[in-house]
């Protein structure tokens, strides 16, 4: 198993550390694992993202060009990273502020209204782990257990009381993640 | 004694929220509204226009120069 | 009165001056950097020496100010400013020659640049933007980083015994002779950016009468380093920066001037 | 049990450093290796193993605290990004010429000048040429993983003291700024006093103990003579080097018409090039020069005798391969070495790596013999 | 008619610049260089010309103002040795990265480190490679009588101002502290502003006209995409300059068995040891490279196809050597290259040059063909 | 009374240190180092401190310090020895380090490096011998080359419009909080020699006490680069540098005092 | 009142003939000798041995410590 | 006519500045020519020596093992250059202070008491023109002509009083030149 994943949107959304608790958790299942973020100046208020790539073997290229999986929380991010999806890949995004949703055919897209629904379960800052969630329905690759370990292995100690409402979260975006399109 | 009045004008897509300006004004003129311009910022604008005196304490602290400032005795 | 009867150009107190470009600039919210071009791009055209200036921009947030200003620029690398200030001024005596350089960069890495330019006495302006932190590289030590005070190198708060102390560059700058004018002078309020301001044009007056050094400190916040609110960085750096760094001239005078006798 | 964690390259050279007992770290902060230092600040190894670490006002000052710290035969290190290291240069030349041990890292990023923060390996030259002034050489290790940013730091000192010469990490802000699962070594103490006499007293500044003549760091010798005798040994010693030292890795190179010769970063690119080359029927392997100085020249010398062709694959305008070519050369052969690269912090993709081989062995490829210049 | 006189090469650097129409010149004491800036400060040409000349507080603050003065399209320049160009690294490769026309002299010593003061030729690395960060080309101009100390400093600002790039004059502390004959150019006057506008307006920071936009002189590209760019002309500049830079001097290569190749002082020796060797009876010709970058590939190819050996001659441990033997291998040729040097600021005799030609060389000599690796 | 008398190993009341190498110094006749040399040899046999002794020697006339001072040494880069000294003295906090810097060297190409160990308060002594030119290099112009002065980069005496003044660098690094004693001595009498030696004494015992950095400057000649004799250099001196430079402790305090308020 | 008397040995191979000691002396004991030792140098030596008080002002200032001071109250 | 020539001594003896003086009277002669001193900072009161060479035609290596000339004035260097002189070459030395007189038996050997005779002429700072004339004389390589214009140009004009006096010397030592042996 290898999966090659992309995660954007803006800097501020999680996007580091969405990717981060899913490196961890492929190291819980004894996964290799690489997280490679874009860095740079721009970052500070400006977009971010990382390749995420969990395999069972030996990892190649963290460049990659074309991603099993593009989780996209902006406009800016859905047509940067849009045609980098393999045919046949998924690509899970956030409809809110997307004004052009993907208009790809070829691969399986869901959306998830995870903004809304973070505001509505009083918490903006779980926002990533809602989506997180929904890219665990679509995308089975880790069981919540190792998921769990692996959030209490990324956050500091003095956060690990905020791990079942992560963990509410991610069964929240499991639920809510909607199928748009699937070849 | 001539009465000062003065005007503001918030360049809405320049302005980055930072609440300076607010600060600055020495009648509660500015504050930063709900909304959001496209770069994402709550940006200033003229909450109490009446009590605006075109002092330009804000356009002089705003710091990505935004504020366009009148002011006209009367 | 309705605004747009207000809203006329023979009311206009208050503008972006021309020297300003008309780009959006990189800077978090807030920040100190956008105060002191603003100054600058209203007295480079107040003096009407646009055609004349040159500015020398360093490594540090503002290394894009030659976006920003609309003067000729140098991008000099990281605290050799002076160093490439002095080669302009030199070469072309007649041009406004400025630069303008973080905590950072002045006052660590070139030390020796800018106690030297000023010591020869180089016929430029000096802008020395002491926000206590390296914005820059995310937040790290810097010379003038208060003691206590937390940085990405110092996470438990400046310790002196094994970071040393805050330097006070700008007082040693004055203890040249090479200098006729050093002040330091902030831009957290209305009345300090006015005075700020002030005390730029006397300084670069005094360039452009050739009277040797002019050395402008001006105390700033960097909120994202701090990791404060912008008015939050500006209370704190009221309270905490000042005492240590007080504003105002430290010297006034004809270069040359021996520095204290002992 | 090793503890496993997922740690950037350069929070990975910071806990490295401390576990394998290194005593001093001076560095300047740079993007994209400001994490090493502020990694270290926040783990405050000096209240665990002693270990000091300590911001410099410059570069130049952490190289020469560098010296200092080496000089006395302590574990000592720094990092840095392209602009930092040339501006070490003067110093690195003396901490050869005085032949002292210690670690410094490059993680470079785009050149020339201030230029970008992404990642290059525009600086190979600078590294394996010798930056500095005079004949001297690094010994400069080359890692391609987390896992290999962790190993290079204990192994970097063993070699550095092994040979009394300074020994480079030569990375880049991908590996710097990547997170990937890392073995952690265990714990070594660092060396005592009487350990480090034991060892280098011989020639370090420890304090001149009666029963022992005065010990004296220097890389001056005024006497042309002497100093002609000095370059030689140090030649000697770069000599033994080449031969004992080689380190790299050669992967399905055994039945591989075109080798493909990438180290770090494009390494990793080049290793899913492999793939998809083999995936379209091209024998290609990937040799991986583990130590730049010294150059895994001799397995380039076999392998050019039986492939095809050379691919150098660089972030950088083509430096390495001049290094291939030599090793070619001296060879006697003369199948082609071309040069694939990209600049200005851009990594090349797997996919136009293996456009370039097909499109520059093109001619190799359709009539499936090797050709010469 | 044109001025004769007897100089010491330092000297005659510093008169050429005051001739050649120099505006600026930012220099750091250091043996055996010194005299440059001397005899500029005894010259006063501030008086004459307008030259600038200033001591600078240290090699890195001198780099800087070169960048500064030739930001301005100033014909500016500054000389050191081994250790102070090291410290020039960073700058160097700003300026490079700035395209910025200016002029370095290196009068070289032993190294590394502090080493000695005597001659050398051990920065061919440093000053071809790039010592500095990043992808860079410096144009290196190697004199080897004080006439050509003199008449590169003029050809090192033309080439300079040709291809808006840095150009280096590598030379050693033998010729600067040599004194010959040498025939001085005469005065040229300095550009006016009114000239550099014209020349330079498009770049030079010399304050905005309302006319034009602004300009800025700079290295950083933030965005990688458009860093590629810049690198990629710069690549082309350098092949241009490759292709129509290459300067060179052959003697007695005609019929040539075995080819010396020899710069700088090393190639008058060597001069020394043709005459030796045909009166010996062998057939010895000497390639003498002037510019160092571009080096004279295609005339190494030519002779490769012909020679039966190279030697190249130089006070290192062997630098240049590999840029002949990249140059012998493009040629598809596999005929010897051997080295032979001294080093610590020895310089090598005539004779002992023609030795160790005769004993590298000795088979084939003996059987009188070539023979490859 | 005949001499044979007087000359016997009872009567010994001035000898050569032990501390002292056996070998003849390079150093031009007359010249301050080897009276500097000597103090600091004394002194190291006194305090009984040659075990744990580390000098740092520049590139300067004094680089080859290491041949007559009996003690481990480094040799550092032109302008280096204090980040040299840094790194010696963080990683053995137990050793005796000290620097021993001409002016070139510390005042010119090195002054960042000083300051900011000064600034650090590194736990060392810094000797500054400031013979107002470069000795080594042939007699070039120094930071500290007084107004006027004719040195081979000033043919014509130095001009300060040209190339600036000479540097008090000395009560720059006093203003510092990491320097607890700087205090300038001089050679060019008996009188001076024992007063310059009380000083680094007490120096040295700053830095054995772990105070911060101590920092003697000792007014010195270069009777070669001044092209004197050595007495006219002593005159010379006593004339022209000691007005300019005036002998005795600038600062005797306790490291982290701050500076003066302003 | 004790007199006190002083004698010093110049090591003549060591010395550079700088003529410091020869100045620094207090009671004009010292000289630089004609003649030079084998580095050609005048070395210093006791012109007026009897003046010596023993006060080693020449031994601090030889800057190439060659002078070694013997003294004794009778 | 190529001449290949060391002249050594101590420092202050003027050996550099009779290279000078040499090869600017070759220059005068429209010869090529090529001085190249030793340099160091062992010159400092030490020795110094300077490889002085005129030529016809272009000069190759400024570096020389056999010289067709040494010029000697004193032991140390003596000793170190004796056996530098090509078999039939000419070695011209000062006896003072020379313990050790050459001993090759395969060059010509001269001696000029050129110490002894500038105290006499009552200026010890003529004593290298002394020498010097006493090389003009063994080797007539240039003529007195091109001597005086070569002290000319290489003397500041306010020496150039003192020329009559160093011709003077000059000659002198053309006369006092004594042969030791001629092979
Ligand atoms: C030689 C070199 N070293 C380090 C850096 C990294 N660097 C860039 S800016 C900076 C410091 C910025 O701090 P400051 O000068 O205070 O400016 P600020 O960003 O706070 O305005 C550093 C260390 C560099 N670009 N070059
Ligand atoms: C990087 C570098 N630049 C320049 C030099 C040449 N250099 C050697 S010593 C020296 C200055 C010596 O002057 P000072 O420090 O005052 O010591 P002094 O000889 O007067 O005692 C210089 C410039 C060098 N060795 N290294
Ligand atoms: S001009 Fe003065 S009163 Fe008006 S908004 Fe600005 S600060 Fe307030
Ligand atoms: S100060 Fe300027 S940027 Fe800040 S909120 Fe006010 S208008 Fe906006
Ligand atoms: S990091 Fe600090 S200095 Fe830089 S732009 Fe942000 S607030 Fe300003
Ligand atoms: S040159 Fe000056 S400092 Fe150097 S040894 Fe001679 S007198 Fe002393
Ligand atoms: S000891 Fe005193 S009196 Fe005797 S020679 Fe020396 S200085 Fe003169
Ligand atoms: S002071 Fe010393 S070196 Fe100088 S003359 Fe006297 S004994 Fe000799
Ligand atoms: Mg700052
Ligand atoms: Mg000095």
């Amino acid at each position: 198993m290898t999966e090659e994943m992309i995660i954007a949107g803006f800097g501020g959304q999680g996007v580091l550390s969405m990717g981060k608790i899913l490196a961890y958790s492929g190291i819980m299942e004894d996964k290799e694992v690489t997280w490679f973020p874009s860095y740079g100046p721009e970052m500070r208020g400006g977009t971010a993202n990382v390749t995420v790539i969990l395999s069972d073997t030996r990892i190649s290229s963290p460049i990659v060009k074309h991603f099993d999986t593009a989780i996209i929380l902006n406009q800016q991010s859905l047509d940067k990273f849009q045609d980098s999806v393999k045919p046949g890949g998924t690509l899970l995004y956030d409809p809110n502020g997307i004004i052009h949703p993907p208009e790809r055919t070829d691969i399986n897209i869901y959306k998830v209204d995870a903004t809304v629904t973070a505001v509505e379960m009083g918490n903006p800052k779980v926002f990533n782990m809602i989506v997180f969630g929904s890219y665990l329905k679509v995308r089975p690759i880790l069981t919540l257990d190792n998921v769990e370990k692996g959030l209490e292995k990324s956050l500091p100690v003095r956060y690990h009381k905020l791990i079942p409402l992560n963990i509410q979260a991610i069964k929240k975006g499991q639920e809510i993640v909607e199928s748009v399109l699937e070849v | 004694m001539a009465k000062v009045i003065g005007a503001v004008v918030v360049d809405k897509e320049g302005c980055k929220g930072c609440n300076l300006c607010v600060e600055a004004c020495p009648h509660d003129v500015l504050n930063l509204n709900k909304e959001v311009n496209s770069r994402g910022y709550h940006y200033s604008y003229m909450e109490n226009p009446e009590n605006c005196i075109g002092c330009a304490n804000c356009g002089v602290v705003c710091p990505d120069t935004c504020i366009t400032i009148y002011r006209m005795k009367i | 009165m309705e605004l747009k009867d207000l809203i006329k150009p023979e009311n206009l107190v208050y503008d972006k001056s021309k020297v300003q470009r008309d780009v959006y600039m990189h800077y978090c919210p807030g920040c100190s950097h956008g105060v002191v071009h603003k100054i600058l791009s209203e007295l480079i055209e107040e003096l009407d020496i646009q055609d004349k200036t040159i500015g020398i921009a360093p490594v540090g947030c503002a290394v894009f100010a030659y976006n920003y200003i609309d003067v000729d620029w140098q991008e000099a690398a990281h605290g050799r400013a002076p160093a490439v200030a002095t080669g302009v001024a030199r070469l072309n005596p007649e041009k406004f020659v400025f630069t303008y350089q973080g905590d950072g960069d002045l006052a660590s890495i070139g030390s020796a640049e800018i106690m030297h330019a000023c010591n020869r006495g180089e016929n430029i302006l000096v802008i020395f933007i002491n926000n206590g932190i390296y914005g820059m590289t995310g937040g790290q030590m810097a010379p003038t980083t208060l003691e206590g005070m937390v940085t990405s190198t110092t996470p438990s708060g400046r310790n002196t015994d094994l970071n040393g102390y805050p330097m006070k560059i700008t007082n040693l700058i004055a203890e040249l002779p090479g200098t006729s004018y050093v002040t330091r002078q902030a831009v957290h309020t209305a009345a300090a950016v006015r005075k700020c301001k002030r005390s730029v044009k006397k300084a670069i007056q005094n360039v452009l009468d050739k009277k040797g050094t002019s050395f402008v400190e001006v105390v700033s916040t960097c909120n994202s380093g701090w990791k404060m609110t912008p008015d939050g960085a500006n209370k704190w750096m009221a309270e905490n920066m000042l005492p240590y760094y007080p504003l105002g001239d430290l010297k006034d005078s004809i270069k040359g001037e021996p520095i204290s006798e002992n | 049990m090793a503890e496993i964690r997922l740690m950037k390259g350069n929070e990975v050279l910071a806990e490295a450093a401390i576990r394998c007992g290194c005593d001093g770290y001076f560095g300047y902060p740079i993007t994209p290796q400001s994490e090493v230092m502020e990694t270290l600040m926040a783990r405050e190894p000096w209240n665990e193993t002693g270990m000091v670490v300590l911001q410099a006002e410059s570069e130049v000052a952490a190289i020469n605290m560098l010296y200092g710290a080496a000089g006395t035969g302590k574990k000592s290190m720094t990092s840095s990004s392209s602009p930092g290291i040339s501006l070490m240069s003067e110093g690195l030349s003396y901490i050869a010429g005085a032949e002292l041990p210690c670690l410094v890292v490059n993680v470079q990023r785009g050149g020339p000048g201030l230029g970008t923060i992404q990642p290059s390996q525009a600086d190979y030259f600078q590294a394996v040429k010798g930056g500095g002034h005079g004949d001297y050489k690094l010994i400069v290790l080359a890692p391609s993983s987390v896992q290999e940013m962790n190993d290079f730091v204990d192994l970097g000192f063993e070699l550095a003291f092994k040979y009394r010469n300074p020994a480079m990490i030569l990375t880049d802000g991908a590996l710097g700024q990547m997170m990937e699962k890392v073995e952690l070594a265990e714990f070594k103490p660092r060396w005592t006093e009487e350990e480090i006499e034991n060892k280098f007293g011989v020639w370090a500044s420890t304090g001149k103990k009666t029963n022992r003549d005065r010990n004296v760091v220097t890389s001056l010798v005024m006497d042309s003579e002497e100093m002609e005798q000095n370059n030689l040994r140090f030649q000697e010693k770069y000599k033994k080097m080449e031969e004992e030292e080689v380190r790299y890795e050669a992967i399905q190179c055994e039945d591989a018409d075109f080798i493909i010769v990438a180290f770090g970063t494009c390494s990793r690119v080049c290793l899913k090039s492999v793939e998809l080359a083999r995936a379209k029927g091209l024998k290609v392997g990937l040799l991986r020069p583990i130590t730049l100085f010294p150059f895994p020249n001799k397995i380039i010398k076999e392998l050019a005798r039986k492939s095809k062709g050379f691919l150098s694959v660089e972030m950088s305008a083509g430096q390495m391969v001049e290094d291939i070519k030599l090793a070619v050369y001296e060879a006697g052969s003369t199948v082609r070495v071309n040069y694939y690269g990209r600049m200005g912090g851009i990594i090349p993709t797997p996919e136009e790596v293996v456009d370039a081989l097909e499109d520059k062995f093109s001619w190799e490829i359709s009539y499936g013999v090797k050709r010469s210049y």
